[in-house]
């Protein structure tokens, strides 16, 4: 047992740090750390500044345009990344579309979209969730019926990220309703500007718009555009939704998060004396603080264990990030006080210099903890993490 | 021993829950949050007129001397239909001028609904301790003037008139030197800033640039102004331990309903005995919760310290019970529950700027410890 | 609404203050408010003393023997019993065996048992539980046969709360095995002197001599003994279930505890400050005052809305009644520390004056701590109350 | 970084619990928890054959020179197994002579299984607080004398020698001025109560009257202890650490087999949801405190700063999952969770006692933010 970074992982750190410390654009960085809302420009500014570097799929197979890191140092990565406050890699793309064109698409799909998603010149999304199926997701209605070599589709997916930005879409649908519902489905590329396509934003409860509804209306999408093969879609969208829960444990960001929490902390006062110094406050950020170490080091003794996608451990690790996250931003609630009251969209959009009531730190932080409450829901609610963990390791 | 509420307190009750199903609906609601001015002048009549501003006034001026119990019915209805107009505002600052005993005709005005009324007693500095005061009275004349900065005044943007705590002695936190003023907003020097707040409410930054006021704009006694301003925050506790048990009670029938109806693998997701649990535990929470408004509002007639006990406690427990059934009802509504689309969120929104209003969780735990009562032990 | 007792309220807690005052012994209430184990003659030496001045079984019909109090009469009677410290009134004889024989027994029945309940002349136990069935009674298999003018008992009951001090145990027994499980159930009243009833010890985790195993082999039971029809033993079973909840809320008995663990948080120092005045320890202290409020405000909403059984409410004050009492324990050993770790179960006992390390108050809360962790299986575990209020208030 | 154990460290786990499925089974333990000693000569005999005692000693004195790693798989076993020996008592005592580095004799002993220590530490007032010493040592001749009664030693009856703590110079709750010494039981003036616990060990009430030590029993620089007293309380740490894991393991296995095997209402009752998920959060603080004893035990190496951070984590988080799993544990027992016939009531009060001794979650989570890492923000 060795818990230390090895010598060539601090070289390998020192390096990324100094990537980021020369390539991050301040503005970005400061909206970042600032919990202003993000743009699209945000998103694929940051991303071709990565791709340039080479940087952009870290866990892609070199032949692809990964970077051969190891697990470890993919964790520094993503580390560094969130300490700096970069903007994400949205993972809808690199981490989420891309392994399936790799496992199951054929040699013309790899060629085309693979080199496009490292250099993000399509902005995807992710088309699962319908609104009759959430958790139960195999049971989805949209249907892709063969005509010729094209597939109609007609249907209607929702919860889906960004897809006022989005270039692309992949979906599941329905290409056969007459067996075992896992049995039927297929998985579809989709170009977002095909006619019969409509965007309809779904506002959350923090008034970002940030989830839409999708509807197809008699959506023609060329066959070559199916991965692999009709009715196997099932199978590759499970072999997707390991990579997605670990990406959301965020670690790093919530190390950066604590940080933001204790300087605030440490500004608001309480009968004369920083909230940092009061007994029962402090003893909350510390206990918080202690969660966050464990998971670290549960996710160190995860990654090292295992060179692939990371088994039904990562329930725990979702689970756990997820609430830890919500945790931090209802303690900066906390500290604001009666501070955390006013709302100023304008502020958050970037059409104001400054918040309304000249609090620029608080501003964001009711909306933020608002909307972290969808953490413990998203990427597979986290009764279905506990269900998971009850089934595939608990074995009951 | 009696926990029923009386024929009158039920006729209130329906007639605002009437009014609210008919007149106020979720997107009505949602109009009047987007507006402009982010609150209604026909619905504050309508309140007007169905005797709301009137219930908490004294007979003698107009109104049905309504106690802290009709409140509790009244508040209930309104947190339960989310209603954003400045009531609580309203009916809290009538409590200063009823404590000062020569404000009259503002009270007569009060029940008329003519005069709305604002709480500028918080700054920035000062979180939860209402003594916590920088703002300045100074003698002026044979009145008074007022310097200082007032900031998250719920609807100070929408009032007529200012309840205004600042300090005439005593260095920051002291308890003396306190002094109370009504200040219409109108008066040269005051400048407000209107703003959303994030649960669909105003509030305000309210600056005061030598203020100069008469001399009859001081409620309480001149550096004594600490009681009355403790017994009209515990007033305003018990006003909105009501609206947050209220706000519970239909978030967690929205949620109850959606659990009954939301399918999942084929079954209604309230089949499920992990969320079955948690719907049971909300319930507990909510039973404790009403329990709690229904003891603050009873005791608000008790001597100091008992007051002031119950009084954190109902806000402590009301606190605890508001952000577990809040939490919960967003999770158990999945994806919808963060939506803006549904009610649900802005209840959870609402419940969770209550918690912030008038001290949280541990700031009533450290007051209720600070009681002498609590140190004894037989 | 108005939530204060009236004046003939206040006038009979004075009554039954001044009682209490003159008639509690003093050993007795040391006993009680030390945390030490009561022996068989403690219980009945407290009930013999109740019963002559008429107040052992407040909720019967007066004609019975009962007291004719209002439901607020009888928690004020129970809230100055707890407040005083006195020995409780076991509820098998009063409040479970009574109110069936009462309600289902016949006039012999009624004649011969209510009077020796009332005085203690016989200590009741109960027979419910057995191995296989915890949570799941009806699926009890001990059987009944007839055989002639007797039934022959014959199968295993336990949990049977100081069946090693009783006279008599009321039992459900199978009568027949051939139909729906709650259909075929007896209620029978069993002599613990029969012959082929065997005692067997069930030793709790804080060593203490509280529940047994009860085996019947061969037991003969006259028929007189059935209470009411044969095979309606359900019915009268679930006829009980109520009664039971409530006793276990045990809000007077909490609030002398809340007092005990504020004496020793005041006489237990931290960096040389009592821990009443720490402000974690005391914020917690508060925390559980004030659900106990609460607790108590609700208590007092259901017993002045009903004059008969409570409903499932019951349910809702059992979980939360179990739940402060042992967060009471959790706290009291977290005052004594490392103190809490002697074990001196001959102090106990009342085989020696004082605990081996001089620390008498300390000596019992550990073992009270774990002991009462009972509290949220018994009477229907915590689960299953959260089962009923699922079903019968919300209707899920 | 690894996490994994090497085989020399997993050969040491298994002989351990072959020996304790073998040899120290429930019963077996029962029996010697209720003999007169409390403890069995044999058992200690086996640890000693299989290494135990000299694992943790320097091999310079005949030991494996064994890190707090390895310490780690033994009292995972051990904590697995319920062991009541006076192990964990002796080498924490042990760790103290090592670090006065003028032991070597004593430390032989020690590997060669001859010598038990217990480390005399904790006042009736103190708390977890190892600076708040009444005890006294005044010079006396060439050496010291010792006054002050030590309570609730860990197998203080057992020992051979004690450790113990006291006051040289300042007042009580000084960091300055403490004195380690060790102390033969033998010596005139050692009183010693030795009593059971509640979790199955041996604790004791010391009396130190007017008790003379030579000079060569002061361990430490005189009044300079407190350095090394945190730092073997900290390896004390890393040890209960380790034990509780490995009793939470056991707990948390006995109750996944309980519920995979009882049954109600004709099905397991592991397959409730509720119950199900219940064991969910069982197995995730069960990893979490998994991985801060881990931490701990590698972070032993650490400066000060950061081994006390981390010691103090640990003992949080693994006194939080503790909690948590034993008193869940005992709940889906049901009944049979609260006898003294399953094991998993004896795993639970060992954990709760292990979260009792060297500072509970409280007291290390103040520790933790005393801390000067802890208030920096960028």
């Amino acid at each position: 047992m060795d818990l230390t970074y090895t010598a060539a992982d601090l070289a390998f750190r020192d390096t990324v740090r100094a990537f980021l410390d020369a390539n991050l654009p301040s503005d970005l960085q400061k909206k970042v750390r600032n919990h202003l809302r993000l743009s699209r420009q945000d998103y694929v500014r940051w991303h071709q500044i990565v791709a340039r570097q080479g940087w952009s799929a870290p866990a892609w197979p070199v032949e692809y345009g990964g970077t051969g890191w190891t697990p470890t140092q993919r964790h520094i990565w993503e580390e560094e990344c969130a300490r700096s406050g970069t903007p994400p890699i949205l993972p809808f793309g690199v981490n989420m579309v891309a392994p399936v064109i790799m496992a199951f698409g054929n040699e013309a799909q790899k060629a085309h979209y693979l080199p496009r998603i490292l250099n993000c010149d399509d902005w995807w999304c992710q088309g699962y969730s319908e609104p009759g199926s959430g958790s139960d997701l195999a049971s989805l209605k949209t249907t892709a019926e063969r005509a010729g070599d094209h597939y109609i589709v007609n249907g209607q997916k929702t919860w889906t990220t960004l897809a006022q930005h989005a270039d692309m879409i992949f979906c599941l649908v329905r290409t056969d309703s007459t067996v075992r519902k896992q049995e039927g489905i297929s998985f579809l590329l989709i170009d977002m500007k095909t006619p019969g396509i409509t965007v309809r934003p779904i506002i959350m409860l923090d008034e970002d718009h940030e989830v839409n509804e999708v509807f197809f209306d008699n959506v023609k999408v060329p066959v070559q555009n199916l991965i692999g093969q009709e009715n196997k879609g099932w199978t590759y969208a499970k072999y997707l939704l390991g990579h997605e829960r670990t990406g959301i444990t965020a670690v790093g960001r919530s190390k950066r998060e604590l940080l933001f929490l204790k300087k605030i902390a440490s500004e608001h006062y309480k009968h004369g004396k920083p909230l940092m110094q009061d007994p029962v406050f402090s003893a909350k950020i510390a206990s918080l603080e202690i969660d966050l170490m464990a998971l670290e080091t549960t996710v160190l003794r995860v990654i090292t264990r295992e060179s692939h996608a990371p088994g039904p451990e990562a329930s725990m690790l979702k689970v756990r990030g997820s609430e830890i996250q919500q945790q931090l931003t209802e303690l900066m609630v906390e500290v604001l006080g009666p501070g955390a009251l006013p709302f100023d969209t304008d502020y958050l959009e970037g059409k104001a210099d400054h918040a309304v009531t000249g609090d620029d730190a608080a501003a964001p932080l009711a909306g933020y903890y608002f909307n972290y409450r969808k953490t413990s829901i998203y990427g597979g609610s986290n009764e279905i993490q506990k269900n998971i963990i009850t089934q595939m390791i608990l074995g009951l | 021993m009696d926990f029923t509420f009386n024929e009158e307190q039920q006729q209130f009750a329906d007639a605002l829950r009437r009014w609210v199903d008919k007149d106020y609906s979720f997107d009505t609601r949602k109009r009047i949050v987007h507006s402009p001015s982010g609150v209604s002048d026909v619905a504050w009549n309508m309140l007007a007129e169905l005797g709301m501003t009137a219930l908490p006034v004294p007979e003698a001026q107009g109104g049905f001397s309504g106690n802290a119990v009709d409140m509790l019915v009244v508040m209930q209805e309104l947190g339960r239909g989310l209603v954003v107009e400045p009531y609580f505002a309203t009916v809290w600052g009538a409590k200063f001028l009823q404590l000062a005993g020569n404000q009259h005709h503002r009270l007569e005005d009060v029940a008329k609904g003519e005069l709305k009324l604002a709480c500028a007693l918080g700054e920035k500095h000062s979180r939860y301790d209402l003594a916590d005061i920088k703002t300045i009275a100074g003698i002026n004349g044979e009145g008074y003037r007022i310097d200082g900065t007032k900031t998250v005044v719920i609807h100070g943007g929408q009032a007529d008139a200012l309840i205004v705590s600042a300090r005439s002695a005593g260095t920051q936190r002291d308890t003396n030197g306190i002094s109370l003023f009504v200040v219409p907003t109108d008066t040269p020097g005051v400048v407000i800033r209107d703003y959303r707040t994030i649960d669909g409410q105003r509030a305000a930054t309210v600056q005061f640039n030598h203020v100069a006021v008469p001399a009859s704009a001081l409620l309480s006694k001149l550096g004594g102004g600490w009681d009355m301003l403790e017994e009209a925050a515990d007033y305003g506790v018990s006003l909105l331990c009501a609206e947050a048990v209220g706000a519970m009670e239909a978030l967690f029938n929205a949620t109850l309903e959606y659990v009954k109806t939301r399918k999942q693998f084929g079954l209604a997701i309230g089949s499920f005995q992990a969320l079955q649990h948690r719907m049971a535990d909300m319930y507990i929470h909510l039973e404790q919760a009403r329990s709690m408004a229904m003891l603050v509002a009873a005791r608000m007639v008790c001597d100091a310290e008992e007051r002031r006990r119950v009084a954190s406690a109902a806000k402590v427990r009301i606190g605890q019970a508001a952000k577990f059934i809040g939490q919960q009802a967003v999770q158990l509504h999945g994806g919808m529950g963060v939506t803006d689309e549904l009610p649900a969120a802005h209840h959870f929104k609402r419940l969770t700027m209550i918690e912030l209003t008038l001290g949280d969780v541990d700031h009533h735990l450290e007051r209720f410890t600070a009681q002498r009562g609590f140190q004894q032990h037989s």
